[in-house]
């Protein structure tokens, strides 16, 4: 229920993101998750408040899978001063320590070696926290995934590196640009454990992020998983998909995980309709609120382009 | 002439019309095929389908190989024209600019060079935030062996694009984000502007306000409003700032008396210090008062529009600097 | 203080020291460990057998994953010293440094910091060449967000690094190889030299010479032999680039009323710019002449001995640039 | 036989850089290969003129092996006019167009991006020219190996990746820095062939090589080769070597190739001690010319610095 829980609010906080952002209220770049969300839901529902995750532009729905308040989100979006970041950040960094959401980057692939250093700092504390680093398929190319999952490796650090494969990176197809057909498939260059698992499939998701999150906190080392999955509103939001096959995005709803975990549910008995139906409506309130609160919140003052450089507040 | 185009596809015409007469000249980077949309914003539209996807090609997210792949290929005599989609993610690259591509011709003693072009876009502006707007030209400028090229209209853009692509050494092209959509003149097919050499874009004889990029463009359109106020300033496009034109500047300076250099780039150790200090060196005791550096504050480029804003050099800011070196009072 | 050791000895103090008092102090680094020799010229002998293999860890060559594990562990409270092994290598990992060590704090409103120290080593004079002895310190100056220290003697080396590894910000510690070795009064352990105060190593009413580093020193001992022959100038080692101290150099400058920048940085956009502009901002008026900056020339650093000593500030060009401001003819 | 001329031209040449080095006679910062002579000699009796090589700091064996003029290395090493470089290069940036030798990197691992473009170059060309990348192990681990070997994988370059394995980087031991065995595994996550030999067994190396060449010219794309074999003067000449184990070096003299390749020549009635000596004999003449050829060569003009940092010279 927690899972089926956060799917929703994901589900639901996207769809009012680009609900929001195309009626004009709010101007920003926006990288919808929109067709991701069982990843970070089940991968999240098995980490504590005091695992930490890093993530990437397109990692909302990480942040709000790992606790992050969905009004000082929305805040941060607006770029307004009760933002998680005070407005400075905005929608590609935002942080939240508190619910262990330490860093979202903008650069491709640097979510891997900051989490090397998250998952250190935990193996340094002697705590069998763990953590998790969220990356796209195409980040598999990049130098900084092959450098961490190395040092991960060597140095047996409780990092899961967990891959959403959503078949694009920006424009380019997976196949175009990576020599394997599966970032999981590089885990034996590291002598890891690597898992490739249809990433909108809650249960198959489920059994193997408990097996690599398992293996972290009992010291055991890094795993990496490949989940596979679909972006349904492109690269950036507003992004015209003539790069994609005609038909492409139709095949793939056919996977879309909340409409189909909700009748998994549904179907098995698990929960009624009624249930879920409670568990969105409430989500929908508090998306609302946040809204709200966001629109409702000040512009930072001026003085922030001084403070937070360093410790000290700059003079201007 | 008087046709209007924008920026976007005044670079297109330049990688156009220099791959149709060299058959050397290669395009590279993310995204930049047609297949995949000729690049995130359609810069290179087109390309692949012209000229075929062995000379237009999309790469993996590996700027590093990629970049290295543009600089072996160089050396073997192609001419590439590497895009890394933004200024901030030649960080992590940074070894096969700084380290190789600016230095093999020199490190080889002469025997090899690397005639390429390394496009990047940027800017403060579009409600990116901190990794994806850092002008950090001076970085590459302090680098020998590298030119860096930053052009503020389409036909800028393309004769200095053309240029660049001749250019015998590693140029880099940074595009100014916010501005390439806008209109302006379009420019002779074929034309070149030579790399280093600065435009008067309004001549004046009480200040010279000196810059490059979308800003050193606000301050000309500022200038019309302050000659209605009785200020007659002169405003100089610097269009490439390593190699900068010292002599043109200096003229200018020395008719004027007096200075203000304008850039995105953070003022703190930024390129107007390099201006200002050189200007001062050879004017020493002709300024009627020092030169005045306008930069970004000194902080990550925020995303909060307020903020975002405030970090970039404003027309205030121009204001006040040129009321107070021609004396008039606010 | 009469004992004397050399900036490699005192390195090593300042990290064993701080070890020592706070087990939250990390070093990391390819080959820091004591069963690889600690480290490649032995700054770091001793630590990893006397604080354990687990707070000094012996790296991949892997410069992207293990600065940003340092950043990643100084997140969460650490206080990890990097070592990149060479200046020039901070170019594979720029990306780490700037995007994210630099701007974490103000990306994140101060939710988070990063209070890491990243030692480096560079310099020319060893006869390493273009790759190994690049002098960078103007791109990191220039991104808000880091602290750059170069110190030039190995009591200044102890007390910034203690000072270094105390700050909440990530600093750019850089050592300069060809002094490493020198022998220089031995730091009282414990001692702290605060990060952005600079330090009068002579004082002079003639002439101002500004720098930091090797060059600084040399100029030093220069002074005296100038002081022979009647001129009188105040040496003022700037001892961390950013923050500088606008504050020392003003007060001397605007005593002697003539100043040299000097460092080992190409000259061209080089952190002289700043320092010069900021003079002249400030004192505009009262130079005898324009402040003079001395760097290194505008090329890789070349290994033949003869242009590599070339290509370094001379004390010929110093002495050329005191007389020029003193009046005095050679 | 070619082979053998090039192993004894490499092993004489290196005793010979000790030797002036030891005696002062020459200031630079030098990485001895002793131990792996057998890998450029045997790669580069593969190659045509035509092809090209990129290399590292301790690439001397590679230069010299791929045809780079004796003297004029020489020179370079001692920083004079007559070097290939004019001396501006130095030992770590020898460069010699006319052999192929295109370019000598000192950064671990960027030997590798720059093959690529190389090769990438031989493809445009339509010539079935390939590109030689010499590289360590250690250099396995960092970014740049693996950005290189995927891009070279999916646009099929003619290019071999040569990892000399001498079990160390700079003073720390392989099995501490990469999390797998053998840096040939790796290969897979490319999907290109990977081999892993015994890199001071010349037949072997020979066999495998060609396989890897011959792929290259027929353009089917990349190959991995992990050559194990040994430096006998540690990492930079000088280097106190406490980091190795005792009787390490005394063991893998066992494996040195130059006597082990002399033996099997003579021993198998390939050649004649007399021959083989007449080839030593006539190298180490050419080498005790080049070395008198540098010395006597005059120091480059301080002009030198404003020429080549652009096809224009500089004023100063
Ligand atoms: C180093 C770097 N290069 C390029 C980019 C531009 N860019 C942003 S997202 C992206 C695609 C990433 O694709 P993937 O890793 O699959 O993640 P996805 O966006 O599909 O979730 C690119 C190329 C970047 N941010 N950083
Ligand atoms: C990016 C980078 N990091 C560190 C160094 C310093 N360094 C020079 S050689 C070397 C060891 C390389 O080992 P390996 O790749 O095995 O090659 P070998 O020296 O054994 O031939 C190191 C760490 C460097 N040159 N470049
Ligand atoms: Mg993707
Ligand atoms: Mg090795």
């Amino acid at each position: 229920m927690d899972i089926y829980s956060k799917m929703s609010l994901l589900f639901h906080n996207d769809d009012r993101a680009r609900q929001v952002i195309r009626t004009g209220r709010l101007n920003m770049p926006y990288y919808s998750f929109r067709g991701q969300e069982a990843i970070p839901s089940v991968v999240c529902s098995q980490l504590r408040d005091s695992d930490t995750i890093s993530t990437i532009y397109r990692g909302t729905h990480d942040m709000l899978a790992k606790g992050c308040p969905v009004d000082k989100l929305w805040a941060e979006m607006a770029g307004r001063v009760d933002g998680t970041c005070k407005g400075k950040g905005g929608p590609m960094h935002i942080t939240h320590p508190e619910s262990g959401m330490m860093v979202t980057t903008g650069i491709v692939g640097s979510s891997m070696p900051i989490a090397c250093g998250l998952a250190w700092a935990n193996k340094l504390n002697g705590t069998d926290d763990v953590t998790v680093a969220f990356f796209g398929d195409a980040a598999g190319n990049i130098g900084a995934f092959h450098e961490s999952l190395n040092l991960a490796a060597v140095w047996k650090l409780p990092v899961i590196f967990v891959c959403s494969n959503n078949r694009y990176g920006e424009h380019t197809k997976f196949e175009e640009t990576c020599a394997v057909d599966s970032v999981a498939t590089r885990a034996a260059a590291y002598g890891i454990p690597g898992h490739k698992v249809n990433g909108n499939d809650v249960v198959e998701l489920y059994n193997v992020t408990q097996e690599a999150i398992d293996r972290a906190r009992a010291g055991e080392g890094p795993s990496l998983i490949e989940a596979n999955t679909f972006r349904f509103f492109g690269h950036v939001f507003g992004d015209d998909d003539a790069y994609m096959p005609a038909g492409e995005k139709e095949a793939a709803a056919a996977g879309d995980p909340w409409p189909n975990y909700r009748k998994f549910l549904t179907d098995g008995g698990y929960a009624s309709a009624a249930d879920l139906e409670a568990i969105d409506e409430a989500h929908k309130a508090t998306i609302e609120a946040a809204v709200a609160f966001a629109l409702a919140s000040p512009w930072p003052d001026v003085q922030e382009m001084y403070r937070d450089v360093y410790a000290e507040e700059l003079v201007p | 002439m008087s046709d209007k185009i924008n920026m976007v596809q005044a670079i297109n015409w330049a990688m156009d019309d220099a791959m149709a007469e060299d058959k050397k000249v290669l395009v590279l980077g993310e995204d930049v095929a047609d297949h995949t949309g000729g690049g995130v914003v359609g810069i290179t539209k087109g390309l692949s389908d012209k000229y075929g996807r062995e000379r237009v090609v999309a790469t993996p997210i590996s700027e590093t190989a990629f970049t290295g792949a543009a600089i072996g290929a160089a050396m073997m005599g192609f001419k590439p024209i590497v895009e890394i989609m933004l200024m901030n993610f030649m960080t992590v690259c940074s070894d096969m600019i700084v380290n190789h591509a600016a230095k093999l011709r020199f490190m080889s003693g002469g025997q090899t060079s690397v005639p390429m072009v390394i496009r990047t876009m940027t800017g403060p502006g579009m409600g990116s935030g901190g990794q994806h707007s850092d002008f950090m030209e001076v970085w590459y400028a302090h680098t020998a062996g590298l030119k860096v090229v930053i052009p503020s209209t389409p036909d800028d853009a393309y004769g200095l694009m053309r240029s660049a692509i001749d250019d015998p050494d590693p140029v880099i092209f940074v595009e100014n984000m916010p501005v390439l959509w806008n209109p302006g003149d379009a420019p002779v097919r074929g034309s070149r502007i030579p790399i280093g050499k600065a435009k008067v874009i309004r001549e004046g004889k009480d200040v010279s306000i000196i810059g490059y990029g979308r800003v050193i463009q606000n301050a000309n359109a500022y200038a019309a409003k302050l000659a209605e106020q009785g200020i007659d300033a002169e405003v100089i496009d610097l269009r490439s700032v390593q190699p900068w034109d010292v002599e043109t500047v200096l003229a200018s300076v020395e008719k004027t008396g007096a200075a203000i250099v304008v850039h995105e780039a953070v003022k703190k150790f930024g390129p107007g210090a390099e201006i200002a200090s050189t200007i001062h060196e050879h004017l020493h005791g002709r300024l009627r008062a020092p030169v005045v550096r306008i930069g970004a504050k000194y902080a990550a480029v925020p995303f909060s529009n307020v903020l975002e804003t405030a970090s970039v050099p404003s027309m205030d800011e121009i204001e006040a600097a040129v009321r107070s070196l021609v004396g008039v009072p606010a």
